[in-house]
């Protein structure tokens, strides 16, 4: 564990590395690309302006992923229960994906105003999608056994739904959850930089025209982290809530065994 | 030809009602897979009655359609002729299917919460009878945490608690030891003389079949067809030494011989 | 003469107003105006909005979702060419502020310069002809000038060194800022070099609210001026509310880039009252774009813009 | 199948009409908004325009999705194999996801220039974490007792995963290929539209300020037609060639059966 | 106390070599998974020794160790306490494992490709012994097309054909019926004369133990450990009725009751 801290701490200090080095030998400019020294002294300076600017954004990342999730879950279970539906829906689903932000975003202020809700609206939309698929993926994958053994028991289609088919589903709703909080950061991002007053991305719009292309990075910085953080905040959860789907990995804890290669 | 299926009732009454199965003359093939494969006929002109309270108790080789048989009186699969005419059955089946995330108790509460009970309701019914099956203390184990036989106990715990009024046994106890299964058989005739159902058994284990059931059929090798009836009039509790049933466990074997 | 409006009424009114862009020294003269109090004591709650790109105001004040936008001259004719009822009631920068930027000793000096070059455009159309009249009037041969629409990464563009020049940048803005850094910009202003100039920003009004929303849009307008003559008065105190509302914005920076605007915040004609449009400029540039094919209809210049609601001016 | 088709057709054909009618009476300007006949109009108007930049952009998203699955592909199984490099690089992989296409665009420019290459980066970037994410998902929920099994045989970890774990993941890399196709047509207008000389994103760029919107409603129509057609061509790719995970559903074509609701 | 496992070969010799197994004093208890639960131990202290070539069979009520002790064998859990020194050895698991993408003979085949066969060659070798297994016209079957004891029998030809030295048996004939059963033991204890393979056999059947078994261990319940070891000298090919083997079933069973 110690040892594996250390290899990953060190891979990331030869990437900075690496990094500091082609900033100044690289030929390009520093406009274009800050050395993370740079990157560094922003975070420092502007923490003030970074964090009240971070508190605005996560809290629309976090309020969008929410949304993206209820809604996410209320559709799988509808285009799971239903064929037509999904034979209808699924494909309107799969184009509502390919909007373009340009598009939407003035709409978007038209319908909603420019406060937080447009803003929650682009995060929800470009989240909803990477739940949906492997959520319904994972619902039409359950042993088909299972759903006969349900049938003979009398069960209605809802209760297999909620006994089996559900907790079934649980590690493909994590896929899809751990998708979307990569992609929350990236959609809020997009989002404030199609017309906003505050938030990180709001920040990199204002910092690249001002050439502090060191504050934009930071700006990324931090959300990173802040898409890291969440991520395996998920991971943990998964471990926790849904932990039956590696027998050899988690359940085996404390019980000597031989490596199986589980991934923890 | 006419079929007819029961259709699954949503909400099964919990006081279990009388209720039989009749199939006349059931037929069903399985397509080949691939174009121009040949279909495999599973079975051919297959008749089986259970009056309401009766065991009737399946025989035969391997691949010769019992689970087959099972499915299509459970109402499961469709069969392709004859009719059927069965009361709402619960289906045990030969692989265990417990839900890998559910402790044992859990599981064998699964019917009953089809059925409408709530977790609690359905832990207090389940817990006595895990405490029955020598189970004692693995309410919480999750499948992969339990032998195969305590598995395959779980499993018949939870066909039998479904409450449905048939019950549809694919070798029940087919990877317990020879003790362990004696007990459960012992079990299960007691838990049917106190409380009657309908049972249809499939079982490799001729005795079984006899020391079970009120008849016990006789199938051939696919396409499986009934070769033989045995009613089993010896009372009960039967012992397997009884000189009925080993002459009739001679008969039996000698018609799976042939 | 001027006459006074009646005291601020009770009830101060909301004013949606949005941005072309995000807030920069362009708009330093509105914040001016909120910071130091004119509009409030005009009655009006000024609310400035950030675009999500620099033609949605026109769209968002076309639906009715905003009270006023500020946009630019050739959009707005453009606009009204497929039939919005949109009115320019005040130019807020007189003067062209696109220019072509070019770096150091890859620069070119003079329009004739651009031969065989790469230049960096933003994509829109309109700034794509005026590289045609540039060419023209130079003299040299537009197809050996290879144009790439770089979007809104004009300065990266530039500075990535795939790129000779480009144009869009504003000579304000993005001049300013790369002097600053001693990257030895070279400037050719529109207007320098060919291109009929025009008002770079325009404050634009539904036609409706022209009718019935005069009173408002003359107290805007006054409060803005106001807000400017402040600015012009004394820069540091409109630098600093600008950099209050936008915190983001570097103070340094905006101060130089709004030096640098003064000049065409105002009328070159001194008795031209703040806002004014020229009408000869107007009918000149709107010829100029009917030329270029930019505009399908035949359209009057007249109309697209009033002075009417002016400090000094209409009435 | 027939009166599915026309209820998926009746539902499309009701949103559109809905839409004909909001842009007449909804009050929002035709300029934020078009009528779908106006889209209709564009759309052949402006066809051979639209037809010329398609092929451009479908082409870079056809590389860039097969860019996005091989360099996902050679990841997931590089951090499946290994904890340590999981580790160390899942959470630079998470973090790469919300680098913005504002931030990296002018670098890629500057290494790559203007041609194909920074588009095919930016869409494989988009693409390569949705099918990243799912694949290890799948690969670590394989059942430990079969990785036991083959250990007993004397496999190789390789031929362990060629033959057992490759395969049962397959479900898991389709759901991935399924989304990045969606995430793919995005990634994509997002890069025309910061530096390019054609396809649909640089034209629906070039039609925002001039008012066009009908025009790039069409092209965004003819790009969500695309994607909606590439993730059914996955779709029916996943049906054939990863089949025994609905052993309820495709399997049981032919064989007559109560219904089991399972996905097609 | 020393633990030594043979690590899993990368890639087993074709050719089979002698080698046997060697368990001594062999202890392993599972924790309780959640905190405060008890501990299951699941062996205490069992030894069991096969000579290359020897036959050994373990029987034991449901849940005393059997397949624990199995997978100590194969190396693929550590015992908690205990020498193992084994051969590599190939696991048949109580469960059928099947590959359900795979059709019968692709199983089949699996383990010959892990030991490095290409497709075509373990093809090649597994299809004549599907059809001495009445498997003929399956080939192609994904496991959920086959019937419990057809998926048993590719499960039990896929461990045969892995080459390995010692096979470690989980009740491979468990979901077979009587007849096949027998055929099945018959097949084994042929083949295992022409080409000896140590073999450990857990079974429920004590029969069946005694027919192929050069020795027998009788487990406790849990925690497992030996009981009584049976040496069964009876010359082969053997029938259940010879007196030794019905004389030494008595005792088996007398020993599982107490
Ligand atoms: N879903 C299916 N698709 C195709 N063929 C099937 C299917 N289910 C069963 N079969 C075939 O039908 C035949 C009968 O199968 P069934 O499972 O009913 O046998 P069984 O009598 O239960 O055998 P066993 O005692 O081995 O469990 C077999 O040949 C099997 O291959
Ligand atoms: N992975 C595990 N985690 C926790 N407990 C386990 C685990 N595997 C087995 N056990 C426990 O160890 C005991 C022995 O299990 P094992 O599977 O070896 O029994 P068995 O003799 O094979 O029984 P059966 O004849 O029913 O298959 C059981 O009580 C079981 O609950
Ligand atoms: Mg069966
Ligand atoms: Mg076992």
């Amino acid at each position: 564990m110690a040892t594996l801290t250390m290899i990953s701490l060190l891979i990331v200090a030869g990437l900075i590395g690496a990094w500091e080095l082609y900033t100044h030998v690289g030929g390009v400019d520093e406009f274009l690309l800050p050395a993370p020294s740079a990157v560094a002294e922003a975070l420092v300076e502007d923490r003030g302006l970074l964090w009240e600017n971070f508190v605005v954004t996560a809290g629309e990342i976090g309020l969008g992923i929410g949304v993206a999730v209820a809604l996410a879950l209320a559709c799988a279970v509808a285009l799971h229960f239903s064929a037509d539906l999904r034979r209808a829906l699924y494909p309107l689903l799969v184009g509502s994906q390919t909007i373009p932000i340009p598009i939407v975003a003035p709409l978007l202020v038209a319908w909603l105003g420019f406060g937080l809700a447009p803003k929650l609206a682009i995060v929800a939309l470009v989240c909803f999608f990477p739940i949906v698929v492997p959520t319904i993926d994972a619902l039409a994958r359950v042993d088909a056994d299972l759903r006969k053994l349900m049938r003979s028991f009398g069960a209605s289609r809802w209760q297999t739904f909620r006994l089996v088919e559900a907790p079934a589903a649980l590690p493909g709703l994590f896929t899809g959850a751990k998708l979307s909080v990569a992609f929350a950061t990236f959609a809020a991002i997009l989002a404030e930089q199609s017309g906003s007053e505050n938030g990180l991305g709001h920040l990199v719009a204002q910092a690249i025209p001002q050439f502090e292309t060191a504050r934009a990075y930071a700006a990324v910085l931090i959300l990173s982290a802040f898409a890291v953080a969440l991520f395996g905040l998920l991971a943990l959860a998964e471990r926790r809530l849904a932990p039956w789907h590696r027998p050899g990995g988690v359940l085996a804890v404390g019980e000597r065994r031989l490596p199986v290669d589980p991934h923890r | 030809m006419q079929t007819r299926i029961q259709a699954p009732e949503t909400a099964p009454a919990t006081r279990i009602e009388a209720g039989g199965v009749r199939l006349e003359g059931v037929t069903k093939a399985f397509p080949g897979r691939r174009r121009g494969a040949d279909e495999v006929i599973a079975l051919q002109g297959v008749s089986l009655q259970a009056a309401p309270g009766e065991t009737v108790a399946v025989v035969g080789p391997s691949g010769c359609g019992k689970t087959t048989l099972l499915e299509i009186a459970c109402g499961l699969i469709a069969p392709d002729g004859g009719t059927v005419d069965a009361a709402p059955a619960a289906l045990m089946a030969q692989r265990d299917l417990l839900l890998p995330w559910a402790g044992a108790l859990d599981n064998a509460g699964l019917a009953l919460r089809a059925a409408g009970a709530s977790r609690e309701e359905a832990r207090e019914e389940a817990r006595p009878l895990l405490r029955d099956f020598g189970l004692e203390g693995f309410e919480r184990a999750r499948p992969h945490e339990l032998s195969g036989g305590m598995r395959q106990r779980v499993a018949f715990l939870r066909t039998l608690l479904s409450g449905r009024p048939v019950l549809c046994l694919d070798e029940p106890f087919g990877a317990l030891d020879a003790i362990t299964r004696h007990e459960m058989q012992a079990w299960l005739a007691g838990a049917l003389a106190r409380e009657p159902r309908t049972v249809l058994l499939v079982t490799h284990d001729v005795e079984e079949a006899l020391v079970l059931a009120d008849r016990v059929l006789v199938l051939s090798p696919r396409p499986g067809h009934v070769v033989a009836t045995l009613e089993v009039g010896a009372p009960r509790p039967r012992r397997r030494t009884d000189p009925e049933l080993v002459a009739l466990r001679e008969r039996a074997l000698q018609e799976l011989r042939a | 003469g001027e006459r006074e409006e009646p005291a601020a009424s009770a009830r101060t009114e909301r004013v949606d107003l949005v941005l072309d862009y995000f807030p920069n020294a362009d708009h330093a003269g509105i914040y001016a105006a909120i910071g130091t109090g004119e509009f409030s004591r005009a009655g009006l709650d000024v609310r400035p909005r950030t675009p999500s790109d620099p033609s949605a105001p026109l769209k968002l004040l076309a639906s009715g979702r905003a009270d006023l936008a500020i946009s630019y001259e050739p959009e707005l004719l453009l606009a009204r060419d497929k039939g919005a009822r949109l009115v320019s009631v005040g130019a807020l920068v007189q003067k062209p502020l696109t220019s072509i930027i070019s770096l150091g000793e890859r620069a070119v000096r003079e329009p004739g310069g651009l031969e065989g070059k790469t230049v960096g455009t933003a994509g829109i159309p309109y700034q794509d002809a005026y590289l045609k009249t540039i060419a023209e009037k130079a003299g040299i041969d537009l197809s050996s000038v290879r144009k790439i629409d770089v979007g809104f990464n004009l300065v990266p563009a530039l500075l990535s060194k795939r790129v000779d020049a480009v144009l869009g940048a504003f000579w304000n803005v993005e001049g300013v800022e790369l002097e600053r850094r001693n990257r030895d910009p070279r400037i050719l202003r529109m207007d320098e070099i060919g291109v009929p100039t025009y008002n770079e920003l325009i404050i634009v009004a539904r036609e409706q609210d022209v009718r019935s929303r005069g009173p408002l849009l003359r107290r805007f307008l006054r409060a803005l001026a106001r807000g400017h003559e402040g600015l012009r008065a004394d820069p540091g105190t409109a630098v600093d509310e600008l950099v209050k509302a936008n915190p983001d914005l570097e103070r340094g920076l905006q101060a130089a880039q709004v030096k640098a605007t003064l000049p065409v915040f105002f009328p070159a004609d001194r008795d031209r009252p703040f806002g004014f449009h020229d009408r000869e400029d107007w009918r000149a540039y709107t010829r100029w774009m009917r030329d270029n094919e930019l505009l399908e209809n035949p359209l009057s210049s007249e109309r697209a813009f009033t002075n009417e609601f002016l400090p000094g001016e209409g009435i």
